[in-house]
């Protein structure tokens, strides 16, 4: 287990493309999740729709774009409109409840809430992050979300410094509480671990540890507690897994490194 | 067509006619792509100061004009600029360090103001936010809002849907309109009476532009007006908008135009190096900022080579290839 | 692009899927021009009745529909047809003699409905209306809406603007969104996986199909998808929202396309004429309607020399010295 | 006077061409509202904008549309959009404070109040009509709004049988009151006659009567009694103006007949 051939960015790409189903409207963001997405359409999903925030529909991804801006993603696509039709899209349940997205955070909570803007005082912030994007908008309309994470304590907290984009917020009945749809973050796809949302509580349990790490190493990488009962070890990227994404999704290695 | 060109100005001009101290402003584009630079590098050389900015993830020229001191107050939904700074780096500081007052909003919350302000309408409603700190931490106090006429009272409100349960939605959110002072674009095609056409992705410009009491527009190719005629329905900003008309070639320069020329990465990173260093980073502006007496020097600094290699594939409308480390 | 053909259909097999009696549904197009004719004389051949008709202007296909007996409730903002008819025969006299429930709204806030049931919100706001009766008396009573899960319980609603007097507005009138069952849309250009492109004005043809549940679009050109990515940015209306694609040239006849054909001034005054007398048009009806077996053979009976009289100029888009009387 | 070389709708059609400055923006509808706005473009105001509420912005008209939709209002235009854009460019102040429209109705009532929507009771009508189209929207939203009409009493009402496009609505503050800005019909121009309303009181009064017809000829083809005491007669059209409307506003005649 430990000579494993793959890095764990490629795991961790080949375990969200596997969430993908054919025919899923994808949406994507910059980095890892744009590779994910480019992984399931060549892999797994080749009828999933790739779009971004930006307004570009069913991009045909050639190289992989450094930005949801990126002229990359502009090009031979089914539509290029604007932020506007992007995330109407999302809001609008005909075409909003086909959709699968995929985040990343500063700081996740136990209910899959995320921090995008600051740690600290928000007014006077330790270190402030880019803030919300789409983020809040997806994790508000879109009924299943992937939250891209590393497995570090900083980052798997008690709670949140300031809660960006609505997960499962206070746990079971909360969202509608709130005013929201069903949905939010309900996978977390970490360098050590799938994580998902109990669908009654929508507290976060462990799913699937990844070949060479343990439950309890996951357990001491966060600063919460996890149920880990009904965990099992996934299953690692195929040799053609490996090869489409290597030598298709992102020659360059510019997400791979 | 008359071919009124009375609108058509260089950048120098429009940025002194228009902008003032304290102006609201926003800019086109997102992140690297579209970016008004001539326009934010003219507004930083001749010095305004104070600035409001409204942006949703114009990262490049917001992050300029903060690193030039140029901003007091911003709303604004994403400051990040894809690999090159997943925060941007002088927006970041200035944050920390306090000297520059945020309040967040969604990218999807920023364009709906823009388009309240296009349309009208005092605000426009989504089911966005509920739950988020968005909602109820607020970067600009309630006191500070009142004191201002060209600031909503309120950042937002939340409501029962007056529909009952219409639309699946048991409440409602409002975000405010915006309607800056001036609005800054770039786009591949105007026209002298002020038409836009845009290629590729349109961002929220349109909304942006439309939301404005006054626009400057700057393009790679000014044409004249019925070069624009014959296919009316890819002209998303008809004249009735804007203000100014400027051709500057590049004039997005280092950020991309979709079909002309791709982002330039050595900048951008060379950009975010220095900007992590207060030090280094004057010297940078030195160089490349106030060094410069316009766009066009700035360009000739850059130097032929560079461009030629972030000049755009016929096919692809990027540069092929092109290194992006 | 896999090419996947599944949506591709007869526009006969794209009706009987997707309509049913008592269906809610909306056609595009706008007076005499891009009405979805194909679909409509379809829906009138196969005998789908009570339906619920939201429109703007729709002027050639619902007076059509209304005709036939297919329509029990309209909510509209106008029915008139241009010079052929101020107001629409069949309508005016459906209205007068009771036989149709009409709830009357403007031409923006039909749009702005659509445009609701677009984006996904239960309504959007406007500023229009104030002090007309359109907000006072309502065509559809409280109860016949509550009773009615498909209507919203209120026409419309006005409230004090809750940003004070943010945006120059003391008042906001709130319109309900629509989210039709079906809309039928005709355009230039579609793909076969449902992309289209619309050259001219788009009326409300992309909100009144991103509102819909299912979406019949039937098309003078069907093309491969490839055809239509060189230009994305010229697609208004991305394939996720679309049902079924229906090749068939003339399918806006008697009303016009841009860039195709114009308006059949001959039929549309035939039609008017008609339409006045019971008699008379149960006669038109049988002749154009019933005794034809699809919009082929109505083309076939009005013949190749009209509508080679009607076919567009290649530089105006319309039929130049058309004679219109 | 009798001896008049020009009709009455070429009469009306250049009095509301001369209502049009130089640089409006003007809204036009069907019929002779078009027909004036182009007069204007091609005799006193040649950079005014015509736009139409289906989405054509300052089209090229070589031939006179019969509808707002016709493809003649499609060729050569700035842009070509939809409703939306339309009614937004009039409720946005910044574009819409330079609008001028021109409307027509079968009742008007003495504060500029229209009805297009119905005769006798809305629910089981005499005469239906059309109904609003845009011209509650333009009504609402437009600060000078011309209306056409014919001077019949059964047009000049006492009371609207159903209010559909707000003019000065109950006169002095009423449209503010309602939650309108100020704009609205300020002026009418019949077949006999222009007819404005008073800024203060809201209410109409006679303006100018054409060359052949007395005030009180007016007032004989109203319900109501407007003020007449500052009224003077039309200036006709000039030979020019007859000849631009004639020769290259309508060449085919289809509006002037």
């Amino acid at each position: 287990m430990q000579t494993q051939d793959y890095s764990l960015k490629e795991m961790m790409a080949i375990m969200a493309a596997r969430e993908i189903k054919d025919g899923d409207i994808v949406f994507a963001g910059t980095g890892i999740s744009m590779l994910a997405a480019t992984a399931a359409k060549n892999i797994n999903a080749p009828n999933c729709v790739i779009f971004f925030e930006t307004g570009a529909i069913d991009s045909i991804i050639e190289e992989l774009p450094l930005a949801v801006a990126d002229p990359r993603v502009m090009y031979w696509s089914a539509s290029n409109t604007g932020l506007l039709e992007a995330f109407a899209t999302m809001q609008n349940r005909i075409t909003g409840d086909r959709v699968i997205a995929i985040l990343g955070a500063a700081q996740i909570d136990k209910y899959g809430n995320l921090n995008t803007t600051a740690i600290g005082d928000y007014h006077l912030p330790e270190t402030r992050f880019s803030g919300s994007g789409g983020g809040c908008d997806v994790a508000s309309f879109v009924p299943r979300c992937i939250a891209f994470m590393q497995h570090e304590k900083r980052k798997f907290v008690e709670k949140l410094d300031y809660l960006t984009s609505p997960g499962q917020l206070q746990g079971s009945g909360s969202r509608e509480a709130a005013g929201l749809r069903p949905g939010g973050v309900n996978v977390v796809i970490t360098n050590m671990a799938v994580m998902r949302m109990d669908s009654a509580s929508g507290e976060m349990y462990l799913d699937q540890y990844y070949p060479g790490v343990t439950p309890e190493t996951i357990l001491d990488n966060m600063q919460f507690s996890v149920n880990i009962s009904q965990a099992k070890q996934a299953r690692p990227p195929t040799e053609t897994e490996l090869k489409t994404l290597r030598q298709k999704c992102d020659p360059q290695r510019l997400i791979l490194g | 067509m008359n071919g009124d060109t009375s609108k058509v100005m260089s950048i120098e001009m429009a940025v002194s006619r228009f902008m003032s101290d304290g102006a609201h402003i926003s800019i086109g584009g997102f992140t690297l792509n579209r970016n008004p630079m001539a326009a934010v590098y003219e507004i930083i050389r001749q010095g305004f100061k104070e600035l409001h900015v409204y942006a949703h993830s114009n990262g490049t020229g917001v992050d300029e004009l903060i690193g030039a001191g140029c901003v007091d107050k911003l709303e604004i939904a994403y400051a990040g600029n894809g690999k090159t700074a997943a925060t941007c780096i002088r927006f970041r500081k200035a944050v920390q360090e306090g000297t520059l007052k945020v309040e967040d909003y969604s990218n999807f919350m920023m364009s709906l103001r823009f388009l309240a302000g296009a349309m009208g309408v005092p605000f426009m409603p989504t089911l966005s936010g509920f739950g988020s700190e968005i909602t109820t931490i607020w970067g600009f106090s309630k006191e500070m809002r009142q004191a201002d006429p060209k600031m909503a009272d309120d950042k937002l409100l939340i409501m029962d849907n007056p529909f009952g349960i219409w639309g699946d939605a048991s409440k409602v959110l409002l975000v405010p309109a915006i309607n800056p002072d001036v609005t800054f674009v770039h786009v591949q095609k105007a026209d002298t009476m002020g038409t836009c056409r845009i290629d590729g992705l349109t961002f929220a410009d349109v909304e942006q532009v439309k939301a404005s009491r006054q626009v400057v527009v700057s393009c790679e190719e000014l044409v004249e007006p019925d070069d624009l005629r014959e296919f009316p329905e890819r002209n998303q900003i008809p004249f009735l908008h804007v203000s100014a008309v400027c051709h500057v070639p590049h004039g997005a320069y280092p950020t991309a135009v979709y079909r002309h020329y791709d982002y330039d990465s050595d900048y951008l990173r060379a950009y975010a190096a220095a900007a992590k260093d207060d030090s280094k980073f004057v010297t940078f502006q030195e160089k490349y900022l106030y060094g410069v007496q316009n766009h066009q020097s700035l360009l000739s600094l850059i130097g032929q080579e560079r461009l030629d290699a972030i000049k755009a594939d016929a096919r692809t409308g990027y540069a092929v290839n092109m290194k992006r480390g």
